[in-house]
């Protein structure tokens, strides 16, 4: 009962510090509550039992989107400029998608229903013989580094190149600036 | 000697957040954690400042008389905050120090920040420049007892 | 409940208590600089109490020496994380509002 | 029912620290307010960890505590040097 209070009053919180995003002009206040809004996104999706997720949603919200973010701030000064007409076309779009989404939901099983398909496919095996078969006890890391290996090391591969492509970028950019300044 | 107590103190880390006692996931641990020493030690991060094992005798004498004082500030914070007249006299004090070293200093400044009611703003060499929320806290740390027990701290490493 | 239960659920409701109170100071003082001193309140005895309040109901089991080191890294963090924030709005040139100036009168 | 007061506590604290984070009214006053929601949210994960019975995940609320200082020290570097990497200092008007 509590948690659900709990995960309820924290969905209301990242519902109000969205709108507040997107009404502050000045964009260190927008960078700053987005790292408010990681933290609650974490904190509610550890309240639902997503351990892993929460901790992926604190590390990358929390921790290195701030920091990406202020890079960018860097590039493009910190004001955001006034939209030029009222966004009324724009909001009917989304509010029309967001409707369509919650109306989706409804054809999904109850959260956390033992019964739905994806608890009834592979998940029990994973469960069950997961530790035995791979030896890791975490079940979450058999199965990402175990059962789905090849998938893993390639996605490693994808953000390893992307890293290293940034980091060319910025280091360029950075030699021309020394170039030119003092 | 730094280098081993550094690496004892990460393996211990690791196996306090693996929970798994098999010898395999210990290895790692420990190989782990000599890898990351190595690394430090090419960083050159393995000295006084980034692992003061040196200080841990005297921290257990001092770190419970600054809980006390902790627990007393953040009291008095508190009657501050509830109290319906807000009764703050912020006040920005400039206080001597009298370390020798630069991680004493860094003891003192943390020790005024930690206790609610004193912010050190700017560490300097010889004195800090603190904000305090009531005059009365202000006064109490010009008092320098904190500051006499940090150098005590500090010496008796 | 046992009474260790009643102990903890003591400690926590203590620990949440000033966790508000800093809150509550965070919002009603004037200034950044006074808002610092509310904040930590909320950073040692709200966060002390409810990490010892768990402390208490794990026992002694590896939770615990968790809970210990999430202590010490709010100990070691917490002022250094305030400090960078006091000195950076101060080389910002926020001026702190001090006691001889027109009292509660803020931007 | 052990953990309802604090978790209620903790979730009031949440909502008046969000409250100051919207108000300001400069950045720093802003930087505070989430530097201490972290502080506030890592302590509501680790309640409702022990909540749902399972404390042995205090680690996530450990992550937590080394990102919020992370993050607050990331805008504070930013907002004094205008950069993360190197010193090199910006001025006024484009930081107002």
């Amino acid at each position: 009962m509590i948690e659900t209070g709990a995960v309820a009053a924290l969905l209301a919180m990242l519902a109000i510090v969205g709108v507040a995003i997107a009404r502050i002009r000045n964009l260190f206040g927008v960078v700053v509550l987005s790292g408010a809004y990681s933290f609650i996104m974490a904190t509610a999706l550890a309240a639902l039992d997503a351990a892993d997720v929460a901790m992926t949603e604190a590390a990358v919200g929390a921790g290195i989107s701030t920091v990406l973010l202020l890079g960018a701030l860097h590039l493009v000064g910190s004001l955001e400029a006034k939209p030029a007409r009222r966004p009324a076309w724009p909001l009917a779009v989304v509010i029309f998608t967001g409707l369509l989404v919650a109306y989706g939901t409804h054809g999904l099983p109850a959260f956390s229903d033992p019964q739905s398909p994806i608890h009834r496919h592979v998940a029990p095996r994973y469960l069950e013989d997961g530790p035995r078969e791979t030896g890791v006890p975490n079940v979450v890391t058999a199965v990402l580094a175990s059962y789905r290996g090849y998938d893993t090391l390639g996605e490693t591969t994808v953000v390893f190149a992307a890293g290293i492509g940034v980091i060319a970028l910025l280091r360029r950019r950075r030699r021309k600036d020394g170039e030119g300044g003092p | 000697m730094r280098k081993v107590s550094a690496a004892v103190s990460l393996f211990v880390f690791w196996v306090l957040l693996s929970g798994y006692f098999t010898p395999f996931l210990l290895t790692a641990g420990a190989l782990s954690a000599i890898a990351v020493v190595a690394v430090a030690r090419r960083l050159e991060v393995v000295d006084p400042e980034g692992h003061p094992v040196d200080f841990s005798g005297s921290a257990l004498r001092y770190w419970p008389w600054l809980g006390v004082e902790i627990v007393k500030s953040a009291w008095d914070v508190s009657k501050i905050i509830v109290h319906p007249k807000l009764p703050i006299s912020p006040a920005l004090v400039r206080v001597k120090n009298t370390q020798v070293s630069a991680l004493g200093r860094v003891v003192y400044a943390n020790s005024i920040t930690l206790t609610p009611g004193t912010v050190t703003i700017v560490a300097g060499r010889d004195e800090f420049l603190v904000h305090a929320l009531t005059r009365a806290g202000a006064e109490s740390l010009a008092e320098g007892d904190m500051d006499r027990r940090v150098t005590r701290f500090e010496g008796a490493q | 409940m046992t009474p260790v239960e009643i102990l903890a659920m003591v400690l926590l409701a203590l620990g949440g208590l000033f966790c508000v109170i800093g809150a509550v100071g965070l919002l009603r003082m004037p200034d950044f600089y006074t808002r610092m001193h509310a904040a930590s309140v909320i950073e040692t005895l709200g966060a002390g109490l409810v990490i010892a309040g768990l402390m208490l109901l794990a026992g002694l089991t590896l939770a615990t020496a968790k809970l210990a080191i999430l202590g010490l890294l709010i100990f070691f963090a917490s002022p250094t994380a305030t400090h960078a924030l006091a000195k950076a709005a101060h080389e910002r040139g926020i001026v702190p509002v001090l006691e001889g100036d027109a009292s509660g009168d803020e931007k | 029912m052990i953990y309802a007061p604090a978790i209620v506590a903790l979730l009031v604290t949440l909502a008046l620290a969000l409250v100051r984070a919207f108000l300001g009214p400069t950045l720093f006053d802003r930087a505070l307010a989430v530097n201490a929601i972290g502080t506030v949210a890592m302590l509501l994960l680790a309640v409702l960890e022990f909540l749902t019975g399972r404390p042995e995940y205090t680690d996530l609320a450990l992550v937590y505590g080394l990102l919020n200082v992370v993050g607050t020290i990331a805008v504070l570097k930013f907002f004094r040097l205008g950069d993360l990497g190197h010193a090199s200092p910006v001025d006024d008007e484009e930081m107002r």
